[in-house]
C-alpha cells in the first residue's frame, strides 16, 4: 500500500470496479459498521478505563470508573442540574461565537482584500491573540464588570483569532485568475466577494469555524470562573475545587462530546457548501 | 477534397436566423489605441513599442510566437497589468465593457455551468432572472453544451472548459472581446462550428474583437486584419479585404494565409539556417 | 517503614513556611535520615491537595475548608496538624462611603468570596450574626485576585477576604472593615499529609512537624522579619504584609478535640447549605500521631 | 477605491507605472515609514493610555501606566528574575511545541493522506482537542506528576491541534491533478510526499504553525499553574494573585512581543518557503 | 506556398546528430490490449466497448470531437481511473515506465521549470545528478526554453508550460508515452519543431506513444496509425503507411487527411442537416 495508492485519488470514483460491486452488495451491517467505525477507538478507550477501574487498577479517588462518572451524570440529570448548566453555557458559548466569529471575519476579510489594512492592523491583532485570558481577567473584570459580559468578550475573543488568521490566509489564497476574470466581467465588489472571493476562501474558513467551535468551549471555562454560578465550565472547576474527581470526568466527557457535536456540524456545513470540492465530496 | 468537407459544415450557423436579442444598449464596437507601448518583467522586456489603432467594431487577429507576448497585450488593453511606458486608450473615455476569453478556461470551480456562463451577463442591462436563464441557454446550446448545464466544471473534457468560457463571453454584450486562443483544445468540426458562432454574434453585435490565434487559416478567415508580433514589435499588420461570408479554402484566402506564413517563418533565419 | 529518600512538601506563601524554608529547618531535622525535601509551590489549597491525594507530593498546607472538600470527596488524605488562628486575619470589607454599617445591612447586597473558601463560612456565620439568611444576600463567587478587580470597580458591595487581601484592600483600596472574623468564627489553618504516607512514614512526620513549630516560634517572635520576607517572595508591599503579620497567628500545635470541633461545626454548616453532598465526620481522617 | 482594484491584484507589478516611479524616487524616510506602520497602532495605544494614567483618569491600582509597567520592567530585569522567567519558559514552550508539532503533523499526515486512519481517528482527535485543559489538569498531574513532563504535556497538546487541523486540511485539499502526475512520473511515496503534497500543503500548514506559535504562550501560563516557580506563566499568574497589577500588565506586554516575534518568525519561514506563491511574494 | 514554407524547418532535426543518450534499461515500448473497455460516469457512458491492440512501439494518434473521451481513455490506460467494465493489459506484466502529458500542463508551481523537467527523471535509472541536469537541459534547449530554466512556472506564457510539459515527459525514457493534445497550444512553426522533436525521440527510443491531437494534419503526419472515436467507440482505424521521413503537406498524406475528415465530418448527419 504506498502513499499515492493510498492516497484518496479515486475520490470520485464511486465507479472503480471493486466499489461498484460493493455498492452492490453490500448488507445493510457494513453500512453500519462504516457509521461505526469513528467510534470504535473512544468506545475501547472507556472499555479499557472501566476494566482497569472494575480491577481495582485505578483507586476511584484518583479516577473514577466510568460507571461512577454515569452515576454522578444521572444524578446531576435528575436533580436538573446538569441541563441548566448546558444551557447557560450553551447561551454563552454561541453569543460569544457569534460577535467573535463576525468581527474575526469582518477583520480577515478587510485584511484579506487590503495591503494596507493589514500593514497597519494585522501585528498589533497577532500581538493581542498571544495574551493569555487568564492573564488578562483582572483587566476584563474593571472592563466589563463580572456580568455576562466578560463572559461573552473573552469568549468572542477566543473565537476572533481562528476565525481571523483562516478568513485572512483563505481570502488571501483565493485564485487571483479567478479574480482577474470576475473583474474583467464586470462583477461588483459586492458580486466579486459573494461569487468569487467567498467560495474560494471557504475550505479555509471552514477550517477556522471547526477551530473555532472548539475554542469557544475552552474559553468558556477560564471565562466561567469569573463570578458565575452556573454554566458547565463553573461545573467543572467547581468540582476541581472540592476534588470531585467523578464530576471532573464528567465534565471533560461532555466537553469532548460537544467537540463533537461541533464538529459534526462543521462536517455537514462543509459537505453542503463545498459539494464542488473534489476533496469534500462523499466517498 | 478536405476543403469540400469543411465547406460542408461551414456556413451552416450564418444561415439560421439570428435567435439571440441585441441589447439596445451595446451600440456596437469601441477604438483602441496603443502608442509606443512598452512591457516588461523583472529581466526581460517582452514588448517593445507597439503602436496600433483598432477602429471600432473591427475583428483584428493577433498571431505569432508562443512567448512572443501576445497574452500580455491582451492583459494590457484589459487593464490587468500596467504597461512599463507608452499609452493605451480605448473608446471614448468613460466605462467600456470589455470582456476576455483567457487562455485557460478560468471557469468558477463552484459554481455550475449554467452559473458560469449567467456570470457573463453581470454588469449588463440584462437583469430580469428569466431572460438572464434564457440568454445564457441559448448560448451554451450554441456551443453545444446544453446537456452539461447542471455539471461542475470538474467534470468537463478540457475543449468543453473551454466552449463553456466561450459561451461565458458571448453572452456578454461587451463592445470590446479579447480572445486568447479560445478554440485552441478543439477538434476540426467543433472548432470551424465556433469559429461560426463567434463570426455570427460578432456580425450582429458589431464589437471590436481581438483574436489571439496560433492557427493562420483561422486568422485570416475571421479576422479584418491580421497582426503578427515579434520580437516584441509588430512585424506584420495586412488587411483581409475578403467580403464575408468568406469561403475556406478559397483560392484567395489561401493566398493571405501563404504570405502570412512566410513572414511568419521568415521572421527567425538563424534558425532556419542552422 | 519503607526507606524514604525524598520528601516532597507543598507550600503556599504564607508567614510559618516561608521562614521554615528560609531557614531550612525541615532540611535539617531530616538529614540525619538521609533525606532531601523538595518544596513544590502551589497558589492555593484546592490543587495542593490534588496534589497531595494523587500522592505527587506528600505533605502540604491549607487553610480550613479545603481539606473539607477534599474528605468529602473520599480524597486520601490526613490532617496531621494545626495552626490555630482566632479569625483576626480575615474580614468582611466595604467601600469607605459605603452605606452597608452593620451585618444586617447586608440584605439585598451583592458579596463577593471564593466559594467553599473559609471566608464562605465567615459570611454564612456573619449573617447569622447579622439576623439575615443565605438567601437575604446576593453572593458572587470570585477568586481573591478577581474580586479585588470587582471590588475596585463596585461590582460588588462587600468583600468577604484574607490576608493579605485584606491589608491591601486597607492600605490601597479604600475599603472599611465592617468586621473581623474575630469575633464570629476562627480560622484555622492546618498541615495535612498524604494518608498513605502518613501511616508508612509516621517518624518523617513527626520530625517535621516538629521542624515546622521551630519556625514558627521564630516567627511569632520576629514578626517584622516575617513582614520582610514575604513581602521580598510575594511581590505585595511591606506595610500591608506588616500588617497582616501583626494580626496573624504561626504556631503550630497538635490537633485538639476543640479544633476537631470547630472543623467539624464547619463542615455541618457546609453540608446545611449544599457545599458538600455528604455529612462527613472529621475525627476519621484525623492522623494518629506516634506516641512518643 | 473598489474591492477589485483593492484586492491586490497587481501583487507582481513591481513594473506598474506608479509603483515604478515611487521606487526610483523613494526617499529612505518613506520606507522607514512603510517598516513602521505595523506600530502605529500599538504605540498609539500605549501613548493614549500613558495619557490617561497621567491625567489621573486610571487610579494606579486599576491599570497602572507604561511608565510604572517600565519601572516593574527594569526592577524585574536589574535583579535578573525576568530573564530567568522567560529562559524557563522558553524552554518549556519550545520542547512542548517540537513535540506537538511533530505528532501533529503526523496526524495531519496520515489523517490527509488515508481515509481509513482519518474514520478511526478524526473523531476521537477532535473530541479530546475540545477538552479544556483547565478541566485536564487533575488527570494530567495523574499521569505526569507535577514535574516538567506535565508542563511538556500540556503545552504539546496545545500545539498539536492547529498543527493537526491545519495539515490535515492542507493536505487534503492538495491539487489532486499535480498528485496523478507525480504518481505518473513514477515518484516513490517519499518522493511524492517531499516534492508535491508538502510543498502543497505548506501554506496552509504555516497557518497552523502561526496560530500554534500563540497557543504555545496560552497554553504554557495554564500549565504554570501546576507546582510552578518560575517561568513567565508563573510569574504573570503569581502578580495576578497579589494583586501586582503592574506585573500582570508586563506580563501582557511581554506575551505581546513574544507573540510578535513568533510571528515575524512565521512570515520570514513564509516569505523563504513560499517564494513561488504569488500571494506571498515581497510586494 | 505554404507549403514549402513549412518544408522549410520541417526536417531539421531529423537531420542533425541525436545527442540524447540512450539509457541501456530503456529497451522499446510495451504492447497495450484494450478489450471491450467501458466507463461511465455517474448518468452518462462515455466508452462503450472499446476494442484496440497496440503493438509494442507504434505511434498511435487518437482523434475524435470535443467530449468523446479521448482523456478519459487516456487516463484508463494510465491506470488513473477504473474502467467500469472491460479489460486493459499493457506490455508482459511487471513494472513499466509510463508517462502522461496531461492537457494542462500539470506543473509544480513551487518548482523552477528546470525542476519541473527534472522530475521526469524520477524512477528512471538515470540517478547522478550531474546527468540528471544534463539531460534536462538538453531536453529544455530542444523544446526552446533554456533561457527560462531559472523561471517559477507562473511566469511562462501558455505554450511555453506546455513545452516544459512536454520536455517533463520526453526527459523520461517511458515505455509507454500517453500525449493528450501537447502541442495544443503552440503557434505553427513551434508546433512544426516539436512535431519533430516528439518523432526524433520516438524513432531514437522506441517507447509506444499515444498521441491524442484535434489536428488530423498532426495525426497523418506524425502516426502510425490514426484511430477515431465517436460516440464512444472506434469509428476507424487506418495504418499510416507512408515511410519516414515523412514529407508534410505530400500527396499521399493530403489524401489520408481527406479521408479522415471525411469520416469526421459524415459522423454527425443529423447535425449537417440541420
Ligand atoms: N469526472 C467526471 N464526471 C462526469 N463526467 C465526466 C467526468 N470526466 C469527464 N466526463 C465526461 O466524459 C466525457 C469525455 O470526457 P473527456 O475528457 O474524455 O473528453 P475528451 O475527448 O478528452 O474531450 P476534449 O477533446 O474536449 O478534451 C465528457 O462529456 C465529459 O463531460
Ligand atoms: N509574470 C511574469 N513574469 C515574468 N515573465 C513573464 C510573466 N508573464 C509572462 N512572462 C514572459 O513574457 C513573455 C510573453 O508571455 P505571453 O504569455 O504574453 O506569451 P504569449 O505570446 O501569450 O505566448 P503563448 O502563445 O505561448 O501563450 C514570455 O516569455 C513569458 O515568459
Ligand atoms: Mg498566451
Ligand atoms: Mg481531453
Amino acid at each position: 500500500m504506498t502513499l499515492s495508492e493510498n492516497f484518496r485519488l479515486r475520490s470520485s470514483s464511486a465507479s472503480s470496479p471493486s466499489a461498484h460491486h460493493e455498492s452492490w452488495r453490500r448488507p445493510v451491517r457494513t453500512i453500519l459498521l462504516t457509521k461505526a467505525r469513528p467510534w470504535i477507538l473512544p468506545v475501547l478507550l472507556v472499555a479499557a478505563w472501566q476494566a482497569a477501574a472494575s480491577a481495582g487498577l485505578i483507586p476511584p479517588y484518583i479516577l473514577p470508573a466510568p460507571s461512577a462518572v454515569l452515576g454522578a451524570a444521572s444524578g446531576l440529570i435528575a436533580s436538573g442540574e446538569l441541563f441548566d448548566h448546558l444551557l447557560v453555557s450553551s447561551a454563552r458559548a454561541l453569543g460569544g461565537f457569534v460577535i467573535g466569529a463576525t468581527i474575526g471575519f469582518a477583520f480577515g476579510f478587510l485584511n484579506g482584500v487590503s495591503k494596507t489594512s493589514e500593514e497597519y492592523l494585522d501585528t498589533t491583532l497577532q500581538m493581542i491573540r498571544n495574551v493569555p485570558h487568564l492573564a488578562l481577567i483582572p483587566l476584563v473584570i474593571l472592563w466589563f464588570g463580572i456580568e455576562e459580559q466578560s463572559k461573552l468578550f473573552l469568549v468572542a475573543l477566543g473565537v476572533f483569532f481562528p476565525i481571523y488568521i483562516n478568513t485572512f490566509h483563505g481570502i488571501r489564497t483565493v485564485d487571483r485568475q479567478l479574480i482577474e476574470m470576475g473583474r474583467i466581467y464586470g462583477l461588483s465588489s459586492r458580486q466579486l466577494f459573494w461569487r468569487v472571493i467567498l467560495p474560494g476562501a471557504l475550505p479555509s474558513i471552514f477550517v477556522g469555524v471547526r477551530y473555532a467551535l472548539g475554542i469557544m468551549w475552552l474559553t468558556l471555562i477560564v471565562a466561567e470562573t469569573i463570578a458565575a454560578s452556573s454554566g458547565l465550565g463553573y461545573m467543572a472547576m467547581q468540582a476541581r475545587e472540592f476534588l470531585l474527581v467523578d464530576v471532573v470526568v464528567l465534565g471533560i466527557t461532555i466537553y469532548a462530546l460537544l467537540g463533537k457535536l461541533a464538529d459534526t456540524a462543521a462536517r455537514l456545513l462543509e459537505r453542503h457548501y463545498l459539494a464542488w470540492h473534489p476533496s469534500f465530496q462523499v466517498h | 477534397m478536405t476543403i469540400q468537407a469543411l465547406e460542408k459544415s461551414s456556413f451552416r450557423r450564418i444561415t439560421t436566423a439570428p435567435r439571440r436579442p441585441v441589447l439596445p444598449q451595446t451600440s456596437g464596437g469601441v477604438a483602441v489605441t496603443l502608442q509606443n507601448l512598452h512591457k516588461s518583467f523583472d529581466h526581460t522586456e517582452v514588448l517593445k513599442g507597439i503602436d496600433l489603432h483598432i477602429p471600432a467594431g473591427q475583428f483584428i487577429a493577433v498571431i505569432g510566437k508562443s512567448g512572443c507576448g501576445k497574452s500580455t497585450l491582451l492583459r494590457l488593453i484589459a487593464g490587468l497589468d500596467a504597461s512599463t511606458k507608452g499609452e493605451i486608450s480605448i473608446g471614448s473615455g468613460g466605462e467600456t465593457a470589455s470582456r476576455i476569453v483567457f487562455q485557460e478556461p478560468r471557469l468558477l470551480p463552484w459554481a455550475k455551468v449554467i452559473d458560469n456562463v449567467k456570470l457573463g451577463l453581470t454588469g449588463t442591462p440584462v437583469r430580469d432572472p428569466d431572460q438572464v436563464l434564457d440568454l445564457s441557454l441559448v448560448t451554451l446550446d450554441e456551443v453545444g453544451l446544453e446537456n452539461k448545464r447542471d455539471e461542475w466544471p470538474s467534470a468537463l473534457s478540457g475543449g468543453q472548459k473551454q466552449r463553456v468560457a466561450l459561451a461565458r463571453a458571448l453572452v456578454s454584450h461587451p463592445r470590446l472581446l479579447a480572445l486568447d486562443e479560445p478554440l485552441g483544445a478543439l477538434d476540426a468540426l467543433t472548432r470551424i462550428d465556433m469559429q461560426n458562432l463567434l463570426e455570427e454574434v460578432w456580425l450582429h453585435q458589431g464589437f471590436t474583437a481581438i483574436l489571439v490565434t496560433h492557427d493562420v487559416s483561422e486568422a485570416v478567415a475571421l479576422a479584418d486584419r491580421v497582426v503578427l508580433i515579434d520580437e516584441g514589435q509588430i512585424k506584420l499588420d495586412i488587411e483581409i479585404d475578403v467580403p464575408r461570408p468568406r469561403r475556406r479554402g478559397s483560392a484567395i484566402l489561401a493566398e493571405i494565409e501563404g504570405k502570412v506564413l512566410d513572414v511568419l517563418f521568415e521572421q527567425d533565419p538563424e534558425k532556419q539556417a542552422g | 517503614e519503607d526507606a524514604l529518600t525524598e520528601f516532597r512538601i507543598g507550600y503556599q506563601k504564607n508567614g510559618t513556611l516561608v521562614v521554615a524554608r528560609q531557614q531550612q529547618k525541615i532540611e535539617t531535622a531530616l538529614e540525619e535520615k538521609g533525606i532531601s525535601v523538595k518544596w513544590v509551590e502551589f497558589s492555593s489549597g484546592p490543587p495542593l491537595l490534588e496534589a497531595v491525594n494523587v500522592g505527587s507530593i506528600d505533605f502540604g498546607t491549607t487553610g480550613d475548608t479545603p481539606p473539607i472538600f477534599a474528605q468529602a470527596a473520599g480524597a486520601n488524605i490526613v490532617y496531621v496538624a494545626t495552626q490555630p488562628s482566632p479569625g483576626t486575619g480575615s474580614a468582611i470589607l466595604v467601600h469607605q462611603d459605603s452605606e452597608i454599617q452593620t451585618l444586617s445591612d447586608l440584605k439585598g447586597k451583592k458579596v463577593g468570596f471564593t466559594k467553599g473558601s473559609s471566608a464562605n463560612n465567615l459570611t454564612v456565620e456573619a449573617l447569622i450574626k447579622g439576623g439575615l439568611t443565605y438567601d437575604d444576600i446576593e453572593p458572587v463567587y470570585l477568586s481573591p485576585a478577581d474580586a479585588a478587580a470587582a471590588f475596585v470597580r463596585k461590582s460588588i458591595d462587600a468583600w468577604t477576604i484574607w490576608d493579605p487581601y485584606y491589608a491591601i484592600a486597607e492600605t490601597k483600596q479604600n475599603a472599611r472593615v465592617l468586621t473581623t472574623g474575630e469575633p464570629i468564627v476562627a480560622t484555622n489553618s492546618f498541615l495535612l499529609a498524604n494518608g498513605d504516607f502518613a501511616r508508612k512514614h509516621p517518624d518523617t512526620v513527626s520530625r517535621v512537624i516538629a521542624a515546622l513549630s521551630e519556625a514558627a516560634n521564630w516567627a511569632e517572635a520576629n514578626r517584622d522579619k516575617v513582614a520582610e520576607a514575604l513581602a521580598e517572595v510575594t511581590g505585595v508591599d511591606l506595610q500591608s504584609q506588616a500588617r497582616a503579620a501583626e494580626r496573624a497567628s504561626f504556631g503550630i500545635y497538635p490537633i485538639t478535640q476543640d479544633i476537631i470541633k470547630t472543623q467539624q461545626t464547619i463542615a455541618d454548616r457546609f453540608y446545611e447549605i449544599g457545599l458538600i453532598p455528604k455529612k462527613i465526620t472529621i475525627r476519621d481522617a484525623i492522623w494518629n500521631a506516634p506516641q512518643s
